[in-house]
């Protein structure tokens, strides 16, 4: 069964012009899902519109069979579904542990708290060391982590990751992945990443969408993205 | 000139500059935190003052029992215009003029406040009589209403309070996220209009505080609300958007201007002296006192 | 001669360090690439060259003088265009009153002949017949082409492009190139921040690669594709 | 374009002048030329709140100056031929203008705001307190045949619309546009923006000056409270902002219902503070209903009517 | 409940010369029913109804046609009053016109009169409009010589006249702190009682004008301890008035002669807290005026006055009532006997013939000024230490003009003896 159906989704932020031209895709459970694509060709808008942040204009968004389009993003996030936005994420003027205590809006979640914090500072273990901190005092990766951090402490059903590479160096990157994998492992959840690292994002992915303009352009697996000229050409530029 | 006069005059302005404090502070809450606009908190506090009035004059409750009442109601009418006037105009940008709707909003409901009182109370002052109105505490020859003691501890509690809901509820805790990132905020499940409704609402409830504590050291009539709106804005422009000890001050720093004009100079001029100080801050510090950047 | 030149830039945004050491210089009539991870700095590097920030420290040579503290319409006027990455036409204006009140105002001080009228630059950009439409009702490669149309109605000695073929597909990205091409020929000198590394071979006569505070390589695009630290910090080793 | 606004301005005021004469006893060429005098003042007003985003609460101490140029000469009983003394006026605003534009355009939004509105009650205080400047007594002019007034007022409305319409047009009106749609691009293109704002501000002083000095003339009396009060302030932008800010029709159309509105409304509503409930009533809906105001409002109603399909990205 | 007129037929007036019309005849004014002086434009207000109800049941109206009261409310923006009697005059065709009687207004109402020559009544104190159209409008005013103020006449004859009234012997003041309103009125006051009480040796050793509406008077009442006049004038609005006195009492300041107008102006709001007034208690400490002559109960407008008063507040008019009062009755009266509301035929009615209003005499004068002669002035002399002071009869004394002193005041406080 699809965890997330996402139907002919028009969207836009201006009445006028649309960033989302009927896009479709679906996401079955426990799958990781890659979605790639060049600068504004809306792969954060389409995570947004799931979000509920970006309200959409047409179509149709399924979650668990269930309609979510017309949710605010508090009760989305209540359901389950959890992003981690491409800037931001973290919330300056807050201490580290509260970061991550004010994510914690399930029940669920309210109730596993101390051992989702505890799974948080495994993972990160920096962020421990640093929990009466401010946010504000963190580096760019520590930022990401934290921000991971928070939507591990959501308990979420569907993940949604923008981007979390941004801004890092490749090191950090590769050790955040590693840490990812290991994470969705543990925690079993499908997760939809998008990511400007094509190589590392169909690595991690199992499925894999292009996106150009407000379409989807091409989907399969990973190894069939890989292999596609206009992948190679455009996105990873050999 | 000797300095009883000089002093009685600091003591003055610290009194009725603590009524401007309490309203700098709620201004500091919505405008300082989440980038409300409003123009109508003077209007809520008048409004608040005359409701005192009411149940003092037709009921006999003291007006400060009346706030019992009065400050959970005034929660939910603040919480309930954000709601229904305000929300539409939250995912407006700045430079998309959501300033300007929302001045012109609030400014519309405040005319509309402002209007009913007339209605109901006409314009004629009113004053609450309770009977430690005109009780002064006295220290060698200063004295000093009881009123302004309690206006200025209510300065004092309102901030302890508001830093304690910042710092310690999940409320508050939400609310700074809000203010720090509206996205980021919704995104971690945080029903963002609803923080904007409560910091609302709380920031009528302290209007209410300072409605009261006007009327019991001046009279009141519908059209002064304005003024008291503009003096917390006042506030929280010298004191810099967003600090709340910054706007306390600036709040009696306000009052102590008035006091010191009306003593040392022209008492006439003590609005123009305000502005002109005003408009001397924003040339040598746009960001206020003891604003950041 | 270099036209442009930056020397030991240093800059920070509270804790994070975004640049420690940048040298870049840049010759008259070339077309300059700059790549980079995202957050590299590529776009601060635009922002502190246009003057929208100060550096911490470091020296901006703009024809030979150095330009720091200068507001940003003056470096406007004096001849550095500017495109955006995140698209900001002026909505409310038609994609020729972008251009006009840039011709205007930057177009009428800056020492640059005036190459292009406005009517040319509409043909070049292919507005030419959505000129006349507001802004905001246009598509978002359309703004795009506001943005260009807009930096080359500035008659600017130098332009910089900050991922202006982004989301273009393989047709017009030649279109593109074609212009970049054009617009060197026509004695401009181009500075563009790509990710497509198609363009950035076809087109630039240099290219350099920031990372992590530094520039890590600079060279011709061939060489610099082949530098062991770019492949690894920006191209990704897995291809090769 | 240009031609269907000089032939509807045209129209508008022939308009305006047969209505005037039609009407017996006057009160309709009065009150026309009242609300003529808000429309400029909100015209010159609308260049700053409308096309730089700047909202001003301290117009009214253009129109004061402009109206106590026109005053003081007569008030100290010099001989001036008054129509200058209105050019002088509308200037000296205008030049004042230029002297504040250098602390108040320092902050932008809310406190700018709280500052110009400051500067109204800075202006008041100095008016009202000085008996130099006939405070509280107030200027009696002589007054002047009042039906050259109404045409000259009718007339300078109309060329001060249509000279907005065309300054806004100009490369000087494009540049107040970018600095508010984009600041940061605006510099891009090398628009100076505190000399553009500053533009803005002047010449929309000079318009409401010279609002002002009409205003003397018509009502042949100057007094602070007549000229400096908050509340000219407010209605003058109150017009703008009900038609529609940054639209020069929509400003002008604004200033017209707001003043007819409160008018009616004082005739049809006689409990005292009644108008303001509806004042603040039709503030509140307007705003609710369309954020732009009431002409792009309608205006973006009547496009959709026409044609719906927005445009696809592609 | 009143204005409103009753049953009774308008009688003939004997001295009607032109055809009795059936319409209306329309007075027009503004009033200050909001805004921070909205206690003064009420009362004014109610009074000028109150006229028109006498006029239209005791005279017939005016000439025989009903009078009607058509008013707008001015909301103490002056920036309203030219539009506001442009539109009486030329939308709602007004008969005649009522000045506002808060005084701000008045310079602005008359302007658009002026050309219009119609009969304008002014209630309150304005010169200005005489100044500067003499006759141009057939200008009914309440005050003469003394612009400012009715009772400031009274009050300054007092102190100018010290020692003729000091019958307890006191010692005579010597210096005087004026805390003036920064209206016309304000300026009116200044500008006649300083040079007068400077001629009789009193020395001004404060002079500060306020704007209505004050928002803290105790820098001013921690001055005036520093300095400590002897006197203290305070030509206020009713408001400020309560204010300043309030703030007296908690500072613990009082003069030895503190005389606050506002408080004169109505005593039942005064005492009243409900309509912004103070608790007696406070109101006791000061010196204040008053204003009312007790004969007024024997005029022919007794009925109306006292009714209403008692009605309303079971208490006496103030001079704000009476004010918007005598300016309807006078204009009646006069008109009445002109036989027109015509300006020559007023003009010479007016000039040549003496009027009772409210009971009081009432001339105008031949330049055009007029003058009424019912102000008086009550003083109230407030011992050493007011709380402690065994308050009867004898510790206040009140001080007439010479050829009203056999009439007995009527005091301030009903319970008071
Ligand atoms: N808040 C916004 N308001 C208006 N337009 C926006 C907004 N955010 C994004 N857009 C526009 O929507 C389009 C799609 O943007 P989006 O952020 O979804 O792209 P993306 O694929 O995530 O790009 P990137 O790789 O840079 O993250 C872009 O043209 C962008 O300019
Ligand atoms: N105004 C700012 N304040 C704080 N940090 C900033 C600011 N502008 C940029 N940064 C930070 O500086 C770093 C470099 O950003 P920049 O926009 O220059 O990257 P870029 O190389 O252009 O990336 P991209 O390819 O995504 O456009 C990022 O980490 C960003 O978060
Ligand atoms: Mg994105
Ligand atoms: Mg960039």
């Amino acid at each position: 069964m699809n965890i997330l159906e996402v139907k002919n989704v028009r969207a836009g932020y201006d009445p006028e012009v649309d960033v989302l031209c009927g896009v479709s895709l679906e996401i079955a459970d426990m799958e990781c899902v890659a979605m790639i694509g060049a600068n504004g060709a809306g792969k954060s808008s389409l995570l947004k519109s799931i979000s509920g942040i970006v309200k959409i204009k047409s179509g149709e968004i399924l979650f668990r069979g269930e309609r979510i389009d017309n949710l605010q993003p508090h009760q989305i996030v209540e359901k389950g579904i959890i992003q981690v936005p491409e800037e931001g994420g973290t919330f300056d003027t807050l201490t580290i542990e509260e970061n991550l205590n004010i994510s914690c809006h399930r029940k669920i979640a309210k109730e596993k708290r101390k051992e989702n914090i505890e799974t948080v500072y495994h993972f990160f273990p920096i962020l421990k060391t640093k929990r009466n901190d401010l946010a504000k005092s963190l580096s760019g990766g520590q930022r990401k982590m934290l921000a991971v951090g928070k939507a591990i402490m959501g308990c979420p059903e569907l993940l949604l990751l923008d981007d979390i590479s941004m801004g890092l160096a490749p090191k950090v990157v590769e050790e955040l992945y590693d840490m990812l994998k290991k994470l969705t492992n543990q925690l079993n959840v499908p997760v939809i990443i998008v990511e400007q690292i094509v190589e590392i994002a169909l690595d991690f992915a199992e499925r894999g969408y292009v996106m150009t303009q407000g379409n989807i352009a091409l989907k399969g697996s990973s190894q069939e993205l890989l292999q596609t000229e206009e992948v190679k050409k455009i996105y990873i530029g050999m | 000139m000797g300095s009883t006069g000089f002093l009685q005059s600091i003591l003055g302005g610290i009194g009725t500059g603590s009524i401007y404090a309490l309203l700098g502070l709620a201004f500091a809450l919505v405008f300082g935190k989440l980038r409300i606009c409003s123009y109508m908190h003077g209007d809520l506090a008048i409004l608040a003052a005359y409701l005192g009035f009411l149940g003092f004059n037709s009921l006999g409750i003291d007006p400060l029992m009346s706030l019992i009442i009065l400050i959970p109601a005034f929660f939910v009418i603040g919480y309930f215009i954000q709601v229904i006037f305000m929300k539409p105009f939250m995912d407006m940008e700045i430079w998309q003029g959501r300033y300007q709707a929302q001045v012109m909003v609030t400014w519309g409901i405040a005319m509309s406040i402002m209007a009913v009182e007339f209605m109901i109370w006409s314009g004629t002052y009113r004053m609450i009589a309770v009977p430690y109105r005109n009780t002064v505490a006295e220290l060698s020859s200063l004295k000093m209403p009881v009123v302004h003691i309690m206006s200025l501890v209510a300065v004092v509690v309102v901030y302890f309070g508001l830093n304690l809901i910042l710092k310690k509820t999940d409320l508050g805790i939400s609310l700074r996220a809000c203010s720090d990132d509206r996205v980021t905020a919704m995104l971690t499940g945080i029903n963002y209009q609803k923080i904007c409704a409560m910091a609302f609402g709380i920031s009528s409830s302290i209007a209410v505080i300072a409605g009261t504590f006007f009327a019991l050291t001046n009279q009141i009539t519908p059209s002064v609300g304005l003024d008291l709106t503009f003096k917390g804005w006042v506030a929280v422009i010298i004191g810099g958007m967003g600090s709340l000890g910054g706007v306390i001050i600036a709040g009696l720093l306000i009052g102590l201007v008035e006091s010191l004009t009306s003593f040392f100079w022209i008492p006439a001029l003590k609005n123009a002296v305000l502005f002109i100080g005003l408009l001397i801050l924003l040339v040598v510090k746009p960001s206020g006192l003891f604003g950041k950047k | 001669m270099p036209i442009l030149e930056v020397k030991n830039l240093k800059k920070s945004f509270g804790g994070n360090q975004v640049f420690s050491d940048i040298n870049i210089s840049v010759n008259e009539n070339q077309i300059y690439g700059i790549i980079g991870t995202n957050g590299a700095g590529k776009t601060t590097l635009f922002n502190i060259i246009c003057g929208v920030f100060g550096p911490d420290s470091g020296q901006v040579i703009y024809k030979g003088q150095n330009i720091l503290g200068k507001k940003p319409w003056e470096l406007a006027r004096m001849g550095i265009g500017r495109c955006f990455q995140t698209v900001m036409p002026f909505k409310s204006m038609t994609p020729y009153e972008n251009a006009r009140v840039a011709r205007a105002n930057a177009g009428k001080h800056s020492p640059g002949k005036e190459l292009f009228t406005l009517d040319e630059i509409m043909e070049l950009t292919d507005l030419k017949d959505k000129q006349n439409i507001p802004t905001q009702d246009l598509s978002l490669p359309d703004k795009k082409n506001v943005e260009i149309a807009r930096a080359l109605a500035c008659n600017p000695d130098i332009v910089l492009f900050d991922e202006v073929s982004c989301g273009l597909s393989g047709e017009e990205i030649q279109a593109r190139m074609a212009l970049m091409k054009k617009l060197a020929a026509a004695g401009i000198t181009v500075i563009v921040i790509e990710h497509i590394m198609v363009f950035i071979k076809e087109i630039c006569d240099r290219v350099a690669v920031l990372h992590s505070g530094i520039v890590i390589a600079e060279g011709t695009p061939h060489d610099v594709s082949q530098n062991k630290h770019v492949i690894e910090a920006y191209l990704g080793g897995k291809e090769q | 374009m240009d031609k269907k606004w000089l032939i509807g301005a045209g129209l508008a005021v022939a308009a305006y002048i047969i209505f005037m004469f039609s009407t017996e006893g006057g009160f309709a060429a009065n009150f026309i030329a009242y609300i003529c005098l808000f429309v400029i003042a909100g015209q010159g007003w609308n260049l700053l709140g409308g096309y730089i985003g700047e909202i001003s609460f301290g117009h009214a101490v253009f129109f004061g100056i402009g109206a106590y140029t026109v005053g003081l000469p007569i008030g100290y009983g010099y001989d001036l031929p008054l129509f200058m003394l209105v050019i002088c006026g509308a200037l000296l605003a205008g030049l004042f203008a230029l002297i504040l534009s250098y602390p108040l355009l320092r902050v932008q939004g809310f406190p700018f705001l709280v500052g110009t509105f400051g500067l109204g009650v800075v202006m008041h205080s100095i008016f009202v307190n000085n008996k130099a400047l006939f405070a509280t007594r107030g200027i009696f002019l002589k007054s002047y045949d009042k039906y050259l007034l109404y045409i000259i007022i009718i007339v300078a409305t109309a060329a001060v619309i249509l000279f907005v319409k065309w300054l806004t047009e100009q490369n000087i009106g494009l540049s107040f546009k970018a600095v508010r749609d984009v600041p940061i691009a605006a510099q891009m293109v090398g628009i100076d923006i505190y000399r553009t704002k500053a533009t803005a501000l002047v010449i929309g002083a000079i318009l409401t000056g010279l609002s002002g000095g009409l205003y003397a003339l018509y009502s042949s009396f100057v007094h602070p409270a007549t000229t400096f009060e908050t509340s000219i302030s407010i209605f003058i932008l109150l017009g703008p902002y009900i038609g529609g800010i940054g639209t020069v029709l929509g400003a002008a159309i604004g200033s017209v219902i707001v003043i007819l509105f409160q008018e009616f409304s004082r005739s049809v509503v006689t409990i005292s503070g009644g108008h303001h409930l509806l004042l603040g009533l039709l503030l509140v809906t307007v705003m609710m209903t369309s954020r732009e105001g009431i002409y792009p409002g309608l205006r973006k109603l009547i496009m959709k009517r026409l044609k719906v399909k927005p445009i696809n990205k592609n | 409940g009143c204005g409103q007129s009753t049953e009774s037929a308008p009688a003939p007036d004997p001295n009607e010369t032109e055809t009795t019309e059936n319409e209306p005849l329309v007075i027009g004014s503004t009033f200050t029913l909001s805004g921070p002086v909205a206690h003064a434009g009420q009362m004014a207000f109610e009074g000028a109804q109150l006229a028109v109800k006498y006029v239209n049941e005791e005279l017939g109206g005016i000439n025989g046609r009903e009078v009607v009261l058509k008013y707008y409310d001015d909301e103490f923006d002056e920036s309203k009053i030219p539009m506001l009697y442009e539109k009486l005059i030329t939308q709602d065709k007004v008969d005649i016109l009522l000045s506002p009687y808060t005084s701000p207004f008045l310079a602005a109402a008359p302007i658009v009169a002026k050309n219009d020559k119609m009969m304008f009544c002014i209630a309150a104190d304005s010169y200005v409009a005489n100044d500067a159209f003499g006759q141009n409008i057939v200008n009914i005013q309440m005050d003469d010589q003394w612009r400012g103020g009715m009772w400031w006449h009274d009050v300054a004859d007092f102190f100018a006249n010290f020692e003729k009234w000091n019958i307890k012997g006191e010692e005579k003041p010597k210096t005087v702190a004026i805390l003036n309103l920064e209206i016309s009125y304000g300026h009116e006051v200044a500008d006649a009682v300083i040079p007068f009480l400077e001629e009789n040796g009193y020395e001004i050793v404060y002079h500060e004008y306020f704007e209505p509406m004050q928002s803290d008077w105790t820098p001013i009442v921690s001055k005036l301890k520093e300095i400590q006049p002897d006197i203290v004038f305070q030509p206020h609005y009713f408001e400020d008035c309560v204010r300043f006195i309030e703030k007296c009492k908690e500072l613990d300041y009082s003069a030895p002669y503190m005389i606050i107008e506002g408080m004169g102006w109505d005593t039942l709001s005064w005492t009243n807290p409900e309509m912004g007034g103070l608790d007696p208690t406070v109101a006791k400490k000061g010196f204040f005026s008053y204003s009312v002559f007790k004969n007024k109960y024997e005029s022919e407008t007794k009925d109306y006055l006292a009714a209403y008063v008692a009605e309303k507040y079971n208490s006496i008019p103030g001079n704000d009532l009476l004010c918007g009062f005598m300016a309807v009755e006078l204009a009646a009266k006069a008109a009445n006997m002109a036989g027109s509301i015509e300006k020559d035929a007023l003009v010479k009615v007016l000039t040549e013939n003496e009027f009772t209003l409210a009971g009081y005499a009432y001339k105008m004068n031949a330049t055009g000024g007029n003058a009424a002669d019912f102000h008086w002035g009550v003083g109230q002399y407030i011992p050493e230490d007011i709380n402690t002071a065994d308050m009867t009869a004898n510790d206040w004394f009140c001080v007439w003009p010479e050829m009203y002193k056999e009439a007995d005041p009527v005091y301030p406080f009903p319970g008071w003896k």
